[in-house]
């Protein structure tokens, strides 16, 4: 490499040239080290501080410096999302941030851990084999936290399935063609590795198009004094999994920079398939590993391949490793040292092992035939020296490496300004909750959740789909993960990109909102967070200023609901020839439930009960269903009112609790007319509410029925518990607005005037018909 | 007409299932076996030229970015 | 003295726990075996009182669904599972497992174990996985020592390749034979217990008679593509919040049948 | 050298495969396409003859109940 004398254009151009992906400022602080050291980079090392800068590893527009409309946002990471935490500083808290994934208390020893990673690039390009090692890759960081993966959840973000193919760009393949084989990917590494899929989402939106999104997360088990995350100088680096193979280099460059039309041509050394037999074996051997307790940490490869594994390792260790990288086994012969380095080949993991214990620990790993080799041995310098055979191919400073520069960024938020549309009033709206229960957001994904295998373990005992006929929409999945103790864990998430487009903050918050209600409708509470953010190119400071907005929000919900995050990421560069992607935001909720048998379905139970509505509907059709069931955005976009919510959250935990509560359904897309359908026909018993009584601003009826604000739900309760039930939720805002009816028909009315009547069967065909 | 469309991961793609084939020839004591891969034939019949069955190809059957595919007319036994 | 089951796993079996689970739950031990100690020798089966071969995706389920896995069982333990199954003790395959019984030659074993395979379990109709809840009528007479007294059952079936296929041109002749010898057990059903007459989804795969689990001649190896240990305890059926939690699940009985037999032999 | 075999199902058992895959070229508005097969091909690299090949068939790779296997030759590339 020829540096220390490369003027600025050189620079850039060996930064492109190489896909390193690295700005003119880092490729500057490059050479000023190595000119200080007085010697040109190897490859090697090039490679290594650009997989370490990368966008991917270090999120440097997460830990920079933003101007803001004014405002200086000294890390967003730390000012919003890290500051809920340690503010709320709760003690149940077990590991935030720093490792592979959030660690939350569970049952004695036991902890949960949970990570939502996104695989976007990779499912753009080979949609299988992306959302594969989509999975492959968030069960690894599971793996590489110790913990026993219990559960994957996956939310889809796609392009219509009717988007016409004479208007699709050269290499970008067709929304069908990346669904099918999106979901195919998911099933097959899940269900092969017998890990229950049990939560998720699919939506679609133009904004996909160029550039789905692929979201997969993992549950794990966590035995707490079994979490060793320290190596010590002596002990033995060891390569664990598959073999290491030319594929998946430059994954993480890749993944930081835009998708373009020759990406399918340039990146297809990204491409990789994924072998979920191999991860299961190693999970087994890690398992054994760590109940022997024989090792002193543990973590994936994944961006980066050894050269973040060890790197990281090291740094987080407090030494160095001094590595051969003859020794490790390939696929294709005569890698080059960096390929062999930066390699992002699946399926492989770096165990640290004191010497003493090194012999046992390949045993356990040729008992399940997974190849386990000492590749290195960690030394108290905290330097990398990089050897192929006799030859030092880097040699690299920890503290020169993990000293990332920090970038500063510009950020603009101006408001779109929006307009209300004005629809005119219908008279009747059945055909218009039809129409709304057909759109594919909303529509049932049961098609796609039964290619999923969501009751391997028998651990699920709230499963994707509920009620009289099992296909009902339920709101959380619920687990047992213990034979001998009824405690469970509560899964959820909400995500909304559609508010993204009025406001990002709005969006954060009502995601917030939603992965909150979700979990809380089931019976879930001690709710953490993860934050996924899936932005454009935040270079381009308009991108920035929302993704600003919505970490605010972020900051200011998660805070008054008191739900700390834990763990999550952000996926920037999402652009493509057809522009950015629709910026959006998951949150995903992780809850625990002392007595699964408390759990709540969303299935109305039987005639003759009470239904009541909880929260406040107000005139907030901005970013709705029904508006864009008519091609419409709207402006008044759905706020979160954080007081309100959180006085009828609390109370709906104490009567579900309390027993009082036979089923319970969030109002989400589609508003209360959406969700008292679902709960009508998923039960298989009819439902008549009226809406004279419901708390809610003044509007119209139709703009009551479809309104989709934040923090309500609709809830069943048993003909006698009527004055129990109230009593515990004194001082919320709900009413008792409906009963349920031996009559299969949903009967919605205002006044004298019947504004939805419809039979559960015509109900049910609608949401099933679209993506049966 | 009738057209025979072969799809098989690019060299270099993981092909796990030629693998285990390997694996399982094997434990069964072919032991010479050296690689095994795979891949997955479609017949197709019906009135469409070259140009058309490749467009299945692209639209349908593989992914250009991780596999190969030919084509092969054949002829109606 | 404690029943000791032996639970086969290979690189993909994944209903082991849950089915150790399952024969713990009487009390016996269950132990979880590799293939690879079985094959070597290291881990001898004479010593189990009855084997399960569980769920899941041995080996990738490549080539065909439990094939490799079905191909080390029947060629390389064949003697010592001749000599189990003579000693009338009990082998149950569930889903993968009795995949691997089909391609092994141990199922459906009308004159004995055999050499190549009598019956196939192809890919499912919809082409496409299903997890789902189904209904099985227990049509077995009374020789199939792991479903006695059980009418019908509700469990769920998780499985891309369980249609099973008999060959070509001699299905009615071997079905008769089936029922002759009282091989046949499970037929996907409605809730009401009348057959699924291979309507979709009561029979989720399309399988010939709407047979869901067959045994052997003696009655004393079992294997069904449902899965009774997912449908031990009430908590985990689908719908429980509708229907309550008393009681144990269906699939509680056939393990308990499993181990009541087998005791009967010591 | 190199061994190609081929497994197919026996004319009268289902290929699922092949009606979901024509199922969806119809959905892509390839009306006209009439019936679609599937095979799939294990490409076999070891000295072994065509006779150890066809063993390998029989032991493994085919169920003779509901699959057909053909066996080439192919030449070193
Ligand atoms: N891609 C998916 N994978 C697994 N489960 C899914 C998927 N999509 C939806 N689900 C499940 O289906 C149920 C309903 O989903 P959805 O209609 O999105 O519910 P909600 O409106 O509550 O977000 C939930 O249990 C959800 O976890
Ligand atoms: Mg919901």
């Amino acid at each position: 490499m020829k540096l220390l004398q490369a003027k600025d254009e050189d620079l850039i151009r060996l930064s492109r040239e190489r896909m390193l992906s690295l700005s003119l400022e880092e490729m500057r602080r490059i050479k000023e080290h190595y000119t200080k050291l007085g010697r040109e980079p190897t490859d090697l090392e090039l490679e290594t501080l650009a997989q370490t800068w990368s966008e991917h590893c270090v999120h440097k527009t997460f830990r920079g410096i933003i101007d803001y409309n004014g405002e200086v946002v000294d890390s967003l990471f730390a000012s919003t999302v890290a500051r809920v935490t340690r503010e709320l500083n709760k003690a149940w808290c077990f590991s935030v941030f720093k490792d592979n994934a959030g660690i939350v208390d569970f049952d004695g020893d036991l902890g949960v851990a949970f990570k939502v990673e996104t695989h976007n690039h990779p499912s753009a390009l080979e949609p299988f084999g992306g959302a594969a090692t989509g999975v492959g890759g968030v069960i690894r960081d599971i793996l590489g936290v110790w913990g026993d993966p219990i559960a994957n959840t996956d939310v889809l973000c796609f392009g219509p399935l009717d988007y016409p193919y004479e208007k699709l760009p050269r290499g970008t393949k067709h929304p069908r063609f990346i669904y099918s084989y999106v979901v195919a990917g998911i099933g097959s590494y899940g269900n092969n590795m017998g890990i229950p899929t049990v939560n998720g989402a699919i939506l679609f939106d133009e904004g996909y198009v160029g550039n789905p999104v692929v979201y997969c997360g993992t549950v794990g088990l966590v035995r707490k004094s079994r979490y060793k995350t320290r190596a010590l100088p002596g002990h033995v680096a060891l390569l664990v999994g598959g073999r290491t193979g030319r594929d998946g280099i430059h994954g993480v460059t890749f993944a930081s920079a835009e998708l373009h039309e020759e990406s399918e041509e340039t990146s297809g050394s990204a491409v990789q398939i994924g072998d979920p037999i191999m991860e299961e074996k190693i999970k087994r051997g890690i398992l054994k590993v760590r109940d022997e307790g024989l090792a002193s940490a543990i973590t994936d490869l994944g961006g980066g391949g050894l050269s973040s594994a060890i790197g990281e390792t090291a740094e987080k260790s407090d030494c160095g490793c001094v590595v051969h990288l003859e020794r490790v086994p390939l696929k294709h012969p005569r890698m080059e040292p960096w390929e062999i380095w930066t390699s992002e080949s699946q399926e492989r993991m770096l165990i640290c092992v004191p010497q003493e214990n090194l012999e046992r620990v390949v045993d356990i790993f040729r008992d399940e035939e997974v190849e386990a080799t000492p590749v290195g041995e960690f030394i108290p310098e905290k330097k990398l020296y990089v050897y192929y055979g006799e030859e030092l191919v880097g040699e690299l400073s920890l503290d020169f490496m993990f000293r990332v520069p920090r970038i500063r960024r510009k950020a603009t938020w101006r408001d779109p300004n929006l307009r209300e549309p004005r629809l005119k009033e219908p008279e009747d709206c059945t055909p218009i909750l039809l129409s709304l229960l057909g759109m594919p957001n909303i529509a049932s994904k049961e098609s796609i959740i039964r290619t999923y295998d969501h009751e391997v373990k028998a651990i699920t005992v709230l499963k994707p789909l509920q009620g009289a006929f099992c296909d009902g929409p339920g709101d959380a999945a619920v687990l047992k993960p213990l034979y001998d103790s009824w405690r469970g864990i509560v899964i959820s998430n909400g995500i909304n990109p559609e508010y993204g487009k009025i406001d990002p903050y709005h969006m954060a918050a009502s995601a917030i909102d939603e992965a909150v209600r979700n979990n809380l409708a089931v019976g879930g509470r001690r709710i953490a967070l993860l934050d996924n953010f899936v932005w454009g190119n935040p270079e381009k400071p308009d991108r920035l200023g929302g993704l600003v907005r919505a970490a605010k929000a972020c900051y200011n919900v998660a805070k008054a609901y008191e739900t700390p995050f834990i763990s999550g990421k952000d996926s920037l560069y999402n652009e493509s020839t057809l522009g950015q992607v629709t910026s959006t935001i998951l949150i995903s909720a992780l809850g625990i439930i002392p007595d699964v048998r408390m759990s709540v379905s969303m299935d109305l139970k039987k005639p003759g009960n009470h239904v009541y509505i909880l929260g406040r509907t107000y005139n907030e059709l901005g970013g709705s269903h029904y508006y864009k069931l008519y091609g419409h955005l709207g402006r008044n976009v759905p706020r979160v009112r954080v007081s309100e919510a959180k006085n009828t959250f609390d109370a709906l935990t104490r009567a579900i609790d309390k027993g009082l509560v036979k089923a319970c359904h969030d109002l989400a897309e589609g508003g209360l007319g959406v969700a008292a359908a679902e709960m009508a026909f998923a039960g298989d018993v009819g439902l008549r509410i009226s809406l004279d009584d419901a708390p809610k601003e003044e509007m119209r009826g139709d703009a009551a029925l479809f309104s989709e604000s934040n923090s309500r739900f609709l809830v069943e309760v048993e003909k006698g518990m009527a004055e129990d039930f109230e009593k515990v939720m004194e001082g919320c805002i709900l009413a008792r607005v409906g009963a349920t009816t031996k009559e299969k028909k949903l009967v919605i009315t205002e006044g004298s005037k019947v504004m939805v009547r419809a039979e559960l069967s015509d109900l049910r065909e609608a949401w099933q018909r679209t993506l049966r | 007409m009738l057209w025979e469309v072969r799809i098989a991961y690019k060299p270099g793609v993981q092909d796990a299932e030629g693998e285990s084939t390997l694996r399982g020839l094997h434990a069964l004591g072919f032991d010479k076996v050296e690689e095994v891969k795979t891949a997955k034939v479609f017949v197709i019949k019906g009135d469409y030229t070259r140009e058309e069955v490749e467009e299945m190809c692209r639209r349908l059957l593989a992914n250009p970015v991780s596999q190969d595919y030919t084509i092969a007319e054949v002829s109606v036994e | 003295m404690a029943l000791e089951f032996c639970i086969f796993r290979a690189p993909g079996t994944n209903c082991d726990a849950e089915t150790k689970h399952a024969l713990e739950y009487f009390g016996c031990r269950a132990r979880v075996v590799h293939i690879n100690k079985l094959i070597s020798g290291e881990v001898k089966l004479s010593s189990f009182d009855g084997i399960v071969i569980p769920g899941g995706f041995s080996y990738g389920d490549h080539i065909r669904s439990g094939a490799i896995l079905g191909k080390m069982v029947g060629e390389r333990l064949k003697d010592q599972l001749k000599e189990f199954s003579e000693n009338g003790k009990p082998i149950l395959g569930i889903c993968n497992g009795f995949q691997v019984l089909v391609e092994a030659g141990l199922l459906p074993a009308f004159r004995g174990f055999s050499d190549v395979p009598e019956a196939a379990l192809g890919k499912n109709l919809s082409n496409r996985f299903e997890d789902r809840w189904i209904y099985l009528r227990n049509d077995n007479k009374g020789k199939c020592v792991f479903t006695r007294g059980l009418e019908i059952l509700r469990m769920p079936v998780n499985h891309g390749e369980g249609k099973l296929i008999l060959p070509q041109g001699e299905e009615e002749k071997l079905y008769r034979q089936l029922l002759e010898n009282d091989q046949v057990v499970f037929r996907y059903a409605k809730a009401d217990g009348t057959l699924a007459l291979g309507e979709y989804p009561a029979n989720p795969n399309g399988s010939f008679r709407d047979i869901a689990g067959i045994c052997d001649p003696r009655g004393t190896i079992l294997g069904m593509m449902p899965h009774p240990e997912k449908a031990f305890h009430r908590i985990t059926y689908p719908d429980w919040t509708r229907t309550g939690l008393e009681g144990v699940g269906d699939g509680y009985w056939i393990f308990k049948n499993m181990v009541d037999y087998a005791m009967t032999l010591i």
